[in-house]
């Protein structure tokens, strides 16, 4: 249903192999963006921005890089938060020794940054594999949280020891700092949605991509077939960690404002963008922004249920939130290890074949 | 456009190709899909490559008046081979891609052609195969590389070899002098037509027949150059020549060709074509995997898919002919087409399909139907390949699946007082290849044609119904009319039933042959769980022959209803166990049943029909795919079938 | 400076204790991974929810009484009854045992021959999970453990090793809570050897570990011995949880040692129950030393991390850790 | 054992050139079994060489080993007439050699086509940063590589299932589709670890056609590891045959045929398999 193909060909491969070969998904993409840019920044409020836009955007950005590293190349890691960190500090820094330059310039270098140290923390996935080497990344984060815990220079030698975002502005317009207004928030973290995601796409479609997956699949079946393994675990790596750490630098800088790294980039940051990818689906950009949207409502939603209908003290609500997404990580697991992708993906093969089941 | 780009100076196909060329130079006029993306041509470029093939095969030496076979599947490079060899004066001649090397030495032959050009190893084999029989067969040009390097090139060299030595060789000259010499009268081409009896005989078309044919055939149905069609048909048949030939060349429509054949459908739902023929084997088989693939949907879509069919088969032919229809239905036809027609369209691939044709056999009111009601505007046409194809067409507003239309532009019709239809047109074929006293039986002096087929013309609506071939309508015994195709198509509307032989000319009763069709049936013994190990033991299976038996009791009884006929009615029936087949020379290569051949050929089991026994034992010898024979034994069962009283026979009116 | 040097051996000591601490927790990985090829990583959580049950029963808390009071608006917290330690183990072991089997039948038989980072996630989700349940259960204040164990500084040690480095070495300090840990890690590990040496279930479990094609072949019902293997880990669990929850009250930071019981396993290989322990020393005294000698240059608390980085360190140079045989890639 | 003159004409016309790849009293162990024991031998440029033994012959550590996935021991590895160091896979890969494996390979998470465009990536240069804009270069060899990879898909007339997840595929098709990844690759020298083991008689003619045309279209040299002996005898120029991890033959079909020792080795094995 809804699909009409006939008459929709290829008459050459660059058409053949574009982000959406089928014309109804290509309006599609157009529209959505087109109500992200034009529409919304008119409708949105600050409760809607802050409660659910922004952590949206920004976790997806943090699960499309943690999409390349885990479900694309296949090695797992537990220092999604310990990179973010990496991105706001980097992005702090820059801002307060570089004050002319633009926030948006800081933000691509915060990521740079991250690159490089996640790059650096990748080394050891030549030998170390599996799960063994998802134990290993927990040192990057521990080790970086508390890096950043201890070293006052981090933290400029501010007494309480959190970092905070002086205002910056791009267009005249406030992009940080106390007086942002919700649009502009929104817009800037949108744009670096876009940016990343056609980055992400662009890249795992073409033939640094391939390498990725196929060292996933099999590791030494691709070595035997040409692919070097440093080079691709590392541009994995070094790619990821350039999204987190660009997440890591919105998440401080633009939504938050001011933080404290052990609460802010804990392990539970790690767990969380894990988890993202988990429900969203690994190996697909489409999952890393449903992983974030489903995780970043859950909360909300059940809130509204929990505390607002039922009246129930939060922290049982939080303890409740504790036992839901436990579950719901368990169920996709066992029903549907491909997550919410690949659920989207079969009502899509549906639809085109519609009205046959197969 | 409506009437068509003018015809001044224009005498033979590669004149339209290069008129074409002129006036809409850069749209596209030739699509294959190929290395998984479709490959373009536009009509200039079409005409580049024609020219550079021309020039070749001049530097070959091809003469005048030379007849040059061409074989392979529908690429637009053979196409382009035609239209270099018409260019150069020669007569292109297709064979069907997968005859038999003997089939293939006897056309080769019977027109003793000096060169082929043909698609690929296979092919080349096949002519190999039988040389010694073709003196004559000066050069092999193939399209196709593949495996064929070690091949002795000294009589053989590729398309691309002979397009450079071509694009070297300055001999425009003689080219342009060569295609000035040529007249509209002159042959266009060469078609042997699938003698459903005899050996196949060369059908000789002129230049006029085509062009004119095509003008007439594109302005009754309004074809623009925009149209999309997919080049699917065998080469060698008459009606791809007059699609992908003449009608794409005269209004500059585009020709699809398909990757491979177990692409076809595929590339069909890419490229969905807008004007569209198929014979109704096509449109049965995709209907029996349509009900097939819908059986295995979940309960809901079943439901819908049915509820909203039924809407359709009310209202969708009413709809397609302009005929007022109430809101309501109206409505929920809408959200029919909305939930099923429309996505169950674009899924088959017809979902842009303006004018869709079938032909060569009647088609099951039902299936005509089907498609009708999908909003698909299905027609059928009467045509043969001494008419050009085009005898009668249905317009549209005025389809019918019981009649095939009225006389086509410029097609004077005339029935005979045994029944036969005949018909004169510009598009009656100029002889039979060396062959004058066939040509003097079919065609007379003042160029009426006999069709070999027997029709009547309804008064009320002038639409021509063909009953059956002449020498296949018989008497029976008792003197009442025997029409055993009428019976035949009857039958094999039945998805289980593929083919049935109907025999009962001079006899006191009629019996029945039956294919099963083994997707249909084979899927039905699947959800039964009925394990089979061949298509014979299938046949053979006691509820398969149940479910048959009923289905020819329930055609007798729609047979009891037609007073004419009502003595057709099938007593005794056997499902045969093998498939009938082109390669056992038991069907044409358009599977047209050989009445003949098969009643000697099974004549223990007909004897057997006629006799008393229950079943009966036989051996069969069958030709494999790879041309191997082998024999085959079996027992079949012999059915009586249920019969019902027919209506009161009162004296014909006319 | 001889005072010092004391207080470097007072350190490996106390970094020994601990060091048992994490090979307890260890145990219970190795445990479950030796037998159905599964990481583990909700092993924390099952000894947080082990202690807080333990306490839960002791002190006879209503189960998920916020949740029941937040739904009915009743008012109930208590039974108003104490269990006495000894039943209360035995009790909470059944509910661990219930634990492993639900475990065993809603999760892992569905996850049968995934790949072994599925299951390992799987785990991460368990836990998030089971910390939710227990918390809900038995709320999530923390809680003291009176199982009256001893506890402070054992005073007799601390006055025979006074002085030795001089009269500013007032002997070592050790927690007699350590002494008792260390004293039931033996017992423990010894008990779990002598099971899996000596009973009948015991060689079930180890001929699963080694083969589990074989093993089904002679008719070892894989799935029973999952349980079993849950309930030990289980077990061991409650053990670990007992004495860090006695140690330093139960609360959700005990889930937290799991994560440092990770390491632990990487340097003693995953599959070796003398590499759990061996590797749990040489963390503990590791970490310990490290921040008494470094520690203070850089700001102390470097307990957080050390230990990940040594064993990723160790890593990068042995991948298939302390015990396991190098392992040879096929195509 | 008779040993051929570099440069010579094969019956049907396929002119055969130099050594190419030369194997000298190479050693394999792991740890203390010797998988494979001082064993050499030649590979000619444009032939057809079959490594032939009992199962546990050593047959496919020696593949591994010329694929650079096993260092020897003790020998040395000749390629193009250089010694070869001490490489890693994917730089053996990059010299031109080509493989699949005895137990399919593939990469199950991608496509057909993306599977056979990863035999590609040795022929992508362009940098990261132009594959993120995807513009310019990168677009251009993504599609001089997507050319290079349907001529194969063609070749291996496998086009009907270019999209396809492998996943989905039938046991033989997904052989084809390996051998379309190492063509793919474009490579000089070819090695075939069993490509017909579990076919049925069609699948196997088939993959004999295409193992014959690749030598004879492209000219690439093949060694490949058969159990069945009557295609081996029909495809291969010459024969290796081991034998726990000796070579105890060495020739063209019919010497190998009617030496003593391999009678002696198959008819050992005969009743176990």
């Amino acid at each position: 249903m809804l699909y009409r193909e006939a008459g929709d060909y290829k008459t050459s491969y660059e058409a053949d192999s574009q982000t959406f070969p089928i014309a109804f998904d290509r309006y599609r993409y157009w529209f959505v963006l087109a109500v992200a840019f034009l529409v919304l920044p008119f409708l949105v409020n600050d409760y809607v921005v802050n409660a659910l836009l922004l952590p949206f955007l920004i976790y997806s950005i943090a699960a499309i890089g943690l999409n390349i590293l885990t479900g694309y190349t296949g090695q797992v890691s537990l220092g999604t938060g310990g990179f973010m960190a990496v991105g706001a500090y980097a992005c702090y820094k820059l801002m307060t020794a570089f004050p002319d330059v633009n926030i948006l310039i800081h933000v691509l270098l915060a990521g740079g940054i991250t690159a490089i140290v996640g790059t650096l923390f990748g080394l050891p996935s030549l030998r170390i594999k599996g799960f063994y080497l998802a134990v290993a990344t927990l040192a990057a984060q521990f080790f970086l949280v508390w890096l950043f815990n201890k070293v006052a220079w981090f933290y400029n030698y501010s007494a309480s020891g959190q970092i905070s975002a002086p205002e910056r502005f791009v267009f005249g317009v406030a992009v940080t700092g106390p007086n942002t207004p919700a649009w502009a928030s929104y817009l800037v973290c949108l744009v670096f949605v876009t940016f990343c995601a056609l980055i992400a796409r662009n890249l795992t479609r073409g033939a640094l991509g391939r390498q990725w997956m196929a060292i996933r699949d099999m590791d030494i079946a691709a070595e035997i077939i040409g692919v070097n393994p440093l080079k691709a675990k590392l541009t994995a790596f070094a790619v990821s960690s350039f999204f987190v750490g660009i997440s890591g630098a919105l998440f401080f800088a633009v939504y938050l404002g001011a933080v404290e790294v052990g609460e802010a980039f804990g392990i539970n940051k790690s767990f969380l963008v894990l988890f993202m990818i988990i429900i969203g689906g690994l190996g697909s950009i489409f999952g890393a922004f449903a992983g974030a949207a489903f995780l970043v409502t859950l909360p909300v939603f059940l809130k509204l249920i929990g505390v607002d209908l039922l009246g129930w003290p939060t922290d049982l609500v939080a303890h409740l939130q504790l036992v839901v997404v436990g579950l719901l990580i368990m169920f996709f697991l066992v029903k549907e290890p491909h997550g919410l992708a690949q659920l989207w993906r079969v009502a899509k093969e549906k639809l085109r074949l519609w009205p046959f089941p197969h | 456009m409506s009437a068509g780009p003018n015809t001044s100076g224009v005498k033979t196909l590669p004149d339209l190709l290069s008129r074409n060329a002129k006036t809409i130079g850069s749209k596209t006029a030739y699509r294959e899909k190929e290395f998984g993306i479709w490959q373009t041509w536009t009509w200039s470029e079409a005409e580049a490559e024609v020219d550079s093939l021309a020039k070749g095969l001049l530097t070959l030496g091809v003469e005048v008046g030379d007849l040059i076979a061409v074989a392979g599947r529908n690429r637009p490079a053979l196409y382009w081979a035609m239209l270099a060899v018409q260019k150069t004066g020669g007569i292109p001649v297709p064979l069907y891609q997968d005859a038999a090397a003997e089939e293939i030495a006897y056309a080769l032959e019977n027109c003793n052609a000096r060169f082929a050009i043909v698609g690929d190893q296979e092919q080349v084999d096949k002519i190999a195969d039988v040389r010694d029989q073709l003196p004559n067969l000066k050069h092999v040009v193939y399209l196709d590389g593949r495996g064929l390097r070690k091949y002795d090139h000294s009589h053989l060299s590729s398309y691309a070899a002979v397009q450079d030595a071509g694009a070297k060789a300055n001999n425009d000259a003689e080219l342009k002098a060569r295609q000035d010499a040529q007249t509209y009268d002159a042959t266009c081409v060469m078609l042997y037509t699938s003698g459903t009896t005899s050996k196949p005989k060369g059908v000789v078309l002129s230049n006029r027949n085509i062009i004119e044919t095509a003008k007439n055939s594109c302005a009754f149905d309004d074809l623009k150059a925009n149209e999309e069609i997919l080049a699917y048909l065998p080469m060698a048949w008459v009606g791809d020549f007059i699609f992908s030939m003449g009608q794409s060349l005269w209004t500059g429509f585009c020709v699809n060709c398909p990757e491979s054949p177990d692409t076809m459908q595929a590339d069909m739902r890419e490229i969905g074509p807008t004007y569209f023929f198929a014979p109704p084997q096509v449109f049965e088989r995709q209907l029996t995997q349509v009900m097939i693939r819908m059986e295995d949907a979940g309960k809901f879509k079943r439901r819908m898919f049915h509820r909203f069919m039924d809407v359709a088969k009310r209202v969708g032919p009413k709809l397609l002919d302009g005929e007022p229809v109430a809101l309501m239905d109206r409505l929920s036809y809408m959200l029919g087409n909305y939930l099923v027609f429309a996505p169950l369209k674009d899924t088959l691939g017809l979902g842009r399909v303006r004018v869709g044709y079938t032909a060569g056999e009647a088609i099951g009111p039902e299936l005509f139907q089907f498609y009708r009601s999908l909003g698909i505007n299905l027609k059928q046409l009467y045509g043969q390949t001494e008419a050009t194809v085009f005898i009668t067409q249905q317009p549209n507003g005025e389809v019918r699946a019981d009649t095939v239309g009225v006389a086509s532009p410029e097609v004077e019709l005339k029935i005979s007082d045994s029944g036969e239809v005949f018909y004169r047109s510009p598009g009656v074929f100029v002889e039979y290849f060396n062959n004058p006293e066939s040509t003097a039986d079919t065609k007379d002096a003042e160029g009426w044609v006999a069709t070999g087929d027997a029709g009547f013309i309804e008064e009320k609506s002038g639409h021509l119904r063909i009953i059956d071939r002449v020498k296949d309508v018989g008497k029976m015994s008792d003197g009442s009319m025997f029409a055993p195709k009428y019976v035949e198509n009857k039958l094999k509307f039945y998805p289980d039933i593929l083919e049935a032989v109907v025999f009962g000319a001079g006899r006191d009763r009629c019996t029945a042959f039956i294919n099963i069709d083994l997707t249909a049936v084979g899927n039905w013994a699947e959800r039964n769980n009925i394990a089979y190990s061949s298509y014979q033991e299938l046949s053979q299976n006691q509820q398969v022959l149940d479910i048959i038996s009923q289905h020819v009791s329930e055609v007798n009884a729609t047979i009891a209803q037609d007073e004419m006929l009502s003595g057709c009615q099938v007593h005794r029936f056997l499902v045969l166990h093998k498939e009938l087949d082109a390669d056992d020379g038991e069907m044409t290569r358009t599977r047209k049943v050989r009445r003949g051949v098969i009643a000697e050929k099974f004549d223990d089991l007909l004897d057997a029909l006629y006799g008393d026994m229950s079943e009966i034992y036989t051996e069969t010898e069958v030709t494999y795919e790879d041309g191997r024979k082998g024999k085959i034994a079996a027992t079949l069962d012999i059915r009586d079938a249920e019969l019902s009283t027919p209506v009161a026979k009162k004296v014909a009116a006319e | 400076m001889p005072a010092d040097f004391y207080y470097g051996i007072e350190v490996v000591l106390n970094g020994l204790m601990a060091g048992v601490m994490y090979a307890l927790v260890a145990l219970g990985f190795v445990l479950i991974f030796k037998a159905s090829g599964i990481f583990n990583f909700a092993q924390g959580v099952m000894a947080l929810f082990a202690a807080l049950t333990l306490v839960g029963i002791m002190e006879g808390q209503v189960p998920f009484a916020h949740l029941i009071n937040a739904t009915f608006g009743t008012e109930i917290h208590h039974f108003g009854w104490h269990v006495p330690a000894l039943l209360a183990i035995l009790l909470t072991v059944g509910v661990m045992v219930i634990f492993a089997w639900a475990v065993q039948r809603f999760l892992f038989r569905h996850l049968v021959g995934q790949e072994p980072i599925i299951l390992f996630m799987a785990t991460i989700g368990l836990a998030y999970f089971l910390e939710g349940v227990g918390d809900l259960m038995w709320g999530s204040n923390i809680k003291t453990l009176a199982l009256g164990l001893p506890q402070g500084g054992a005073r007799w040690i601390e006055d025979a090793t006074a002085g030795l480095g001089g009269d500013d070495f007032y002997g070592f300090f050790i927690d007699k809570l350590d002494l008792v840990a260390t004293l039931v890690a033996i017992v423990l590990v010894a008990g779990l050897i002598a099971f899996s040496q000596y009973t009948k279930h015991g060689r079930a479990m180890r001929a699963v570990a080694d083969d589990h094609q074989a093993a089904l072949s002679v008719g070892i019902s894989l799935n029973f011995i999952w349980i079993l293997v849950w309930s030990l880990a289980g077990f061991v669990a409650l053990v670990a949880g007992v004495m860090w929850g006695a140690k330093s009250g139960v609360q959700f930071s005990l889930s937290l040692i799991a994560l440092k019981a990770l390491p632990v396993l990487m340097l003693g290989g995953f599959t070796s129950i003398p590499g759990a322990i061996v590797g749990g020393l040489i963390i503990g005294v590791g970490e310990k030393l490290f921040e008494f000698l470094v520690g203070p240059m850089v700001g102390g608390a470097t307990e957080n991390w050390f230990a990940y980085v040594l064993a990723l360190l160790f890593l990068v140079f042995r991948p298939q850790g302390l015990f396991g045989e190098k392992i040879i890639e096929r195509v | 054992m008779s040993e051929v003159q570099t440069g010579y004409v094969t019956e049907d016309g396929r002119q055969i050139g130099d050594v190419m790849l030369d194997l000298r009293a190479i050693t394999l162990r792991f740890g203390g079994v010797e998988a494979i024991k001082n064993i050499s031998f030649d590979i000619r440029e444009g032939e057809i060489r079959a490594i032939i033994g009992p199962n546990g012959a050593g047959k496919s550590s020696m593949l591994n080993v010329i694929s650079g996935f096993y260092v020897p021991q003790e020998g040395e590895v000749w390629f193009h007439g250089k010694k070869r160091p001490p490489v890693k896979p994917f730089q053996v890969a990059r010299q031109g050699i080509a493989r699949t494996f005895q137990n399919i390979a593939l990469f199950e998470g991608m496509s057909v086509l993306d599977n056979i465009m990863t035999g590609r990536l040795n022929y992508t240069k362009s940098g990261m940063l132009a594959q993120a804009i995807w513009k310019g270069k990168a677009e251009r060899e993504e599609t001089e590589n997507r050319e290079r990879v349907e001529r194969v898909i063609d070749f291996l007339e496998i086009q009907a299932i270019r999209k396809t997840p492998v996943g989905r595929l039938p046991y033989g098709l997904k052989k084809r589709v390996e051998l379309a990844r190492a063509l793919a690759a474009e490579p000089k020298l070819l090695l075939l670890d069993e490509p017909m083991a579990g076919m049925n008689v069609e699948e196997k003619e088939d993959m004999s056609r295409f193992i014959l045309d690749v030598n004879d279209e492209f000219g690439t040299t093949i060694a490949l590891i058969e159990h069945d002996m009557g295609v081996v005898m029909d495809l291969s120029d010459r024969v290796v045959v081991m034998d726990y991890g000796k070579k105890i033959g060495d020739g063209t079909p019919d010497e190998v045929r009617n030496n003593q020792d391999v009678i002696d080795a198959y008819l050992g094995v005969a009743h176990d398999e």
